[in-house]
């Protein structure tokens, strides 16, 4: 277990050097939302409807964004080969650096959602399902996301395609993750659509570690 | 000058031989050597000679545990290594071409990590190593700054901050300057005088006593392809 | 011995050290009349009332918030072209400055469009350019702290703040350019100004007190920047000096 | 400009041999797009009004996932610094990466925009402006970006540093570009907003190039 | 065996010479070395010598145009290097510790890539710089399959392939076998013997005749900030 937290801290220490470092995290998020402004035009109802989606889609964005550096940084400065003759279940492995990017991206797209939520005026009333419905969506967001990373290693045509296919997965998170805050706001229960998101985070957490364990042996082979 | 962590008792007592039969290795649908056998017993040191591209970093990656042979077995004590492979990982130091080190990071910090990945997370082994590969001064800068061969001898620290009784070294002398192969082969001998293994590929010559050589221009069998047609 | 990158910025410090405790003091007298001017004396708003008297702190704060940036940007220029170490240090140390003066900007405008417009926010060119203003800001400090050399720091965030000038004119212009919520220029309006002296004069001192203000905190944070490149370059020094030693031995 | 030309061809090759940085991008345009008509519900009249913003920003952001490896790939391999000392003027090494990036960035998500405008139901008559505003929009977006890659290169968390750096400076081409396209399904006059973008590009091709070489030599020093 | 691109005529009419006067360095507010003079002359051979951290690879960068010296002068032909870089740049090659290989590209594309970023665009050269390094059999491979050794013979036929009066090698001999090593020693004679310049870094001795040499060691003023302050 301690080399578990030893490649989450690594992880965070990489990614976090400073505190400005973590803040433009958040400052990012901002930007991305505010952009939505712009394009669809101001009227304050229009936006608060779009106001789920575009959460969503600004934390893809942010998860993807990382993704590409996730596992290739440490394949190509040959981190990884160590990683995976360390005496450690390489799927382990995996989960921590999945963790350490949910850390990184996941977390301060939830502690910046309210802000945006607001820019958007989105009514309070749905923020607290939003939150809710962020932390299990953008947890399973990381976990896909590793997944798709760790197949598109090696810049292998093959691996890159597949990568590829994994990301559409996604699709149901965002609908659900949306379709829950909408629930809400149109006075619905939402219970249903966050129990499938619990459900398909589960999936994903026995999946996903262990898919990621096979591509990344292939890749150091 | 050096003490490689808690001493060398762990696996003096093991007294663990590494051993391969008929080994083959396949790149690329291409075969680079097969046939191939050798032993290490402990206090050996084996090395690894043979042109650019003969396989030695090959050999070195299957023995490591990084691919599997495409013939032939490896054995741990005796046993297939794969039977109980953390066990192996355990015991074993891997020095690639790739020196694996975060830019990012301090020095100490990189060391570190890679001490708590297996286990041994007192800094204790690892400051007696920084001062080994002579980086102890630079122990808080970050990795970016430090020259090419300062960032071999971090790589290099990182085989000497963990105890484990096999090293399987591929170039290690490579961007090192005089002092800094000196402090290499001395850390060597310890490890051999206290029962350990040590498998290195080279180039240039290693003054290493007493070494057991292996030549891998001996064992490729160009003409024929792994499908057994002859080119 | 001493190298040209850090011509020793003696005669800066020298400068500065003079300057300081004028722009010191000028700022806490005039902010201070500014103050007692805008709360005190002048009469509320026909039709704003009280709430007018935010206009004493946005106007000031918002012009300053251009005013930073253009020194931003002439001193980044002046480190990129003639590469005077000084320039950029001066350009690191105004920056969060800026930053500051434009949140406060942001902040008493919102405030204040509550009752004026009945909304903190409005998307309009105005508000959205100064907002980018902000971004901007936010992203020459993040860059000039994102290298571990601060060098690569310090050119990268003056490229960038070059760039970043383009938006000072729609931020002047943008309500003329653009029809929007946020009302055109009064007091800067070229020949007479269309606002009442009562409430110009106020306003007056409060936006020199806050030049002042930012004079006296450029200084004082170039200066701190300064010593802490002089400390971190004698530290790296020692370690080296150990490091070569280490070697050798 | 034989050197222009090899520069451009490589990369091209590159791309081609591991596709990643085109289909991630286009994935990315295509997932966050679809989302929106979950979010915001289906009626189409509403969903026709919001198409030209949602189009422009989703493109937007997913242009922000190719600029991380635009000068990485090649500052980490040691060849910026032969580009550097190449005898050829920097500016024109970076104009030619511009143009390999906006040929395999750009051009795919010209090409899947008018499939994604039908998709969130435009009107067929916007299509036209839609693409001439895409065309001159996605180029600059290639310069603006280069810019913030090489503004970024060698930094700490440089993946979203340079969306911080990048996204503001690009809101002016979202207004114009949306407003295009609303001004015509509005059944205005767009020759304005086009007009404003042309100029955008033209400043950007005076200015992006020059900076990136400024802050490419800055990076290899 | 080999011969490079077109008859070094080029550059036997310019006779060039490179010197450099109180040259110092900077790096992260630091003094790496400083007071340095050196100069050569067309036929010469300089070598820079100095423990790791020493300021080598600093040193080659600086003549190469990577970063301008924090003090000090680089003449080429007695003028500054400065007055026309681009006249400079055409006439020197510069190989650094990292290779410059593009892995997903073939060992000819990532070979004219570089030419034709120099503007010589004809495949003769090519042909020839490969086959001195032994890498003809391989042209057609994607360099990701290259060993070690053959990834840094790849870069040195960069240096071969198009002609430069002044190469600028960082460790040349680095991850080489003997036979390499010695293709390499033998390229650089014909090269000085068509009045070529070379300046090559190392920690291994390197076997050039009659070179001159230069050690970074003497020129370290450890305990000196760039500020003046002494440590
Ligand atoms: C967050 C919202 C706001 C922002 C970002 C903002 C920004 C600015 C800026 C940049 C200026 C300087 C313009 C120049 O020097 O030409 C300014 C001036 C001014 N603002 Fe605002 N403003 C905001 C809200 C408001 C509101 C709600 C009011 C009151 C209705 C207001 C009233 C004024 C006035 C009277 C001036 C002085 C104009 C002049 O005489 O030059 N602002 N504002
Ligand atoms: N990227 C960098 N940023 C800051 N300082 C650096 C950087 N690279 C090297 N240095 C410092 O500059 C000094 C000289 O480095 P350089 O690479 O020139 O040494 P070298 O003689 O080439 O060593 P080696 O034999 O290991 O290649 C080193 O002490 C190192 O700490
Ligand atoms: N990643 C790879 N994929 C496919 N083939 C490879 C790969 N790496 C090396 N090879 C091939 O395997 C053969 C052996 O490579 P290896 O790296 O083991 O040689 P080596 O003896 O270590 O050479 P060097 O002395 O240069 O390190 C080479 O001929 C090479 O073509
Ligand atoms: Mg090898
Ligand atoms: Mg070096």
């Amino acid at each position: 277990m301690t080399g578990f937290m030893a490649i989450v801290v690594r992880d965070l220490r990489i990614a976090l050097r400073q505190l400005s470092d973590s803040l433009m995290v958040i400052v990012f998020f901002v930007i991305a939302a505010a952009l939505f402004p712009f394009g669809v035009g101001p009227e304050p109802n229009q936006l608060a409807r779009m106001a789920p989606g575009v959460l969503w889609v600004t934390a893809l964005l942010a998860a993807m964004l990382s993704f590409d550096r996730l596992f290739q940084a440490d394949y190509e400065d040959g981190t990884l080969e160590l990683l995976a003759v360390a005496p450690q279940p390489l799927w382990l492995t995996a989960l921590a650096k999945i963790c350490a990017h949910w850390l990184i991206t996941g977390v301060p797209l939830l502690v910046a959602s309210p802000v945006i939520a607001i820019m958007l005026n989105l009514e309070p009333s749905g923020l607290g399902v939003l939150m809710a419905t962020m932390a299990v969506g953008t947890a399973i967001v990381s976990l896909v996301g590793a997944l798709g990373a760790a197949l598109a290693l090696g810049s292998r045509r093959s691996g890159v395609l597949l990568s590829l296919l994994i990301l559409p997965l996604l699709i149901p998170v965002l609908i659900f993750g949306a379709g829950a805050v909408e629930a809400v706001l149109g006075g619905f229960e939402a219970r249903q659509q966050i129990l499938l998101l619990c459900g398909l985070l589960l999936a994903c957490l026995v999946l996903c570690p262990w898919g990621c364990a096979v591509a990344l042996r292939a890749a150091v082979e | 000058m050096l003490c490689i962590g808690p001493p060398g008792a762990i696996f003096r007592r093991i007294m663990a031989t590494f051993e391969g039969h008929g080994l083959a290795c396949i790149r690329s649908d291409r075969i680079v050597f097969a046939g191939l056998d050798f032993s290490v017993s402990p206090g050996e040191a084996l090395i690894l000679t043979g042109a650019n591209g003969s396989g030695k970093s090959s050999l070195l990656r299957l023995m490591a545990g990084l691919g599997r042979p495409a013939a032939g077995s490896l054995l741990w004590n005796g046993a297939p290594v794969d039977d109980d492979r953390d066990a192996f990982f355990r015991q074993t130091h891997y020095l690639g071409h790739r020196d694996a080190v975060k830019a990012a990071l301090t020095v100490r910090e990189n060391l570190a990590f890679h001490g708590a990945l297996r286990g041994s997370g007192d800094g204790t082994g690892l400051d007696a190593a920084l001062s080994a590969v002579g980086l102890d001064a630079l122990a808080d800068m970050p990795a970016r700054m430090l020259s090419a061969g300062q960032t071999r001898r971090l790589a290099l620290a990182r085989v000497l901050a963990s105890p484990a009784s096999l090293w399987l070294l591929d170039e290690p002398t490579i961007a090192l300057d005089a002092a800094s192969v000196a402090a290499v082969f001395a850390a060597v001998a310890r490890h051999r005088a206290a029962g350990g293994m040590v498998v290195a590929s080279t180039n240039v010559p290693l003054a290493l006593e007493a070494p057991k050589r292996l030549d891998l221009a001996e064992f490729r069998d160009a003409g024929v392809t792994p499908w057994g047609d002859s080119a | 011995m001493l190298l040209h990158r850090y011509a020793n910025p003696t005669r800066f410090l020298k400068l500065a050290n003079a300057i300081l405790p004028w722009a010191a003091g000028a700022a806490a007298i005039l902010i201070g009349a500014g103050l007692y001017y805008s709360f005190g004396k002048s009469p509320p708003d026909y039709q704003q009332g009280e709430t007018v008297r935010i206009m004493y702190v946005h106007v000031p704060s918002a012009w300053m918030a251009m005013f930073s940036y253009a020194v931003v940007a002439v001193a980044s220029a002046v480190g990129l072209i003639w590469k005077h170490p000084v320039a950029h240090v001066v350009a690191i140390a105004a920056a969060p400055v800026g930053a500051c003066f434009t949140a406060i900007c942001l902040a008493t405008g919102s405030l204040w469009g509550k009752p004026m417009w009945g909304t903190w926010w409005v998307w309009d060119a105005r508000l959205t350019s100064v907002l980018i203003l902000f971004f901007l800001y936010l992203g020459f400090i993040a860059l000039a702290n994102a290298f571990d050399d601060a060098s690569r720091g310090e050119r990268a965030s003056a490229i960038l703040a070059l760039v970043g000038a383009v938006n000072l004119p729609i931020i002047k212009f943008s309500v003329d350019w653009w029809n929007t919520l946020h009302q055109p220029a009064s007091v800067t309006k070229m020949g007479m100004p269309s606002i009442h002296t009562s409430m110009l004069i106020p306003l007056l001192l409060m936006a020199l007190g806050f030049t002042a203000l930012f004079v006296a905190l450029v200084i004082v944070r170039a200066r701190a920047e300064l010593a802490a490149r002089r400390i971190r370059a004698l530290r790296s020094a020692r370690i080296h000096r150990d490091a070569a030693e280490g070697v050798s031995a």
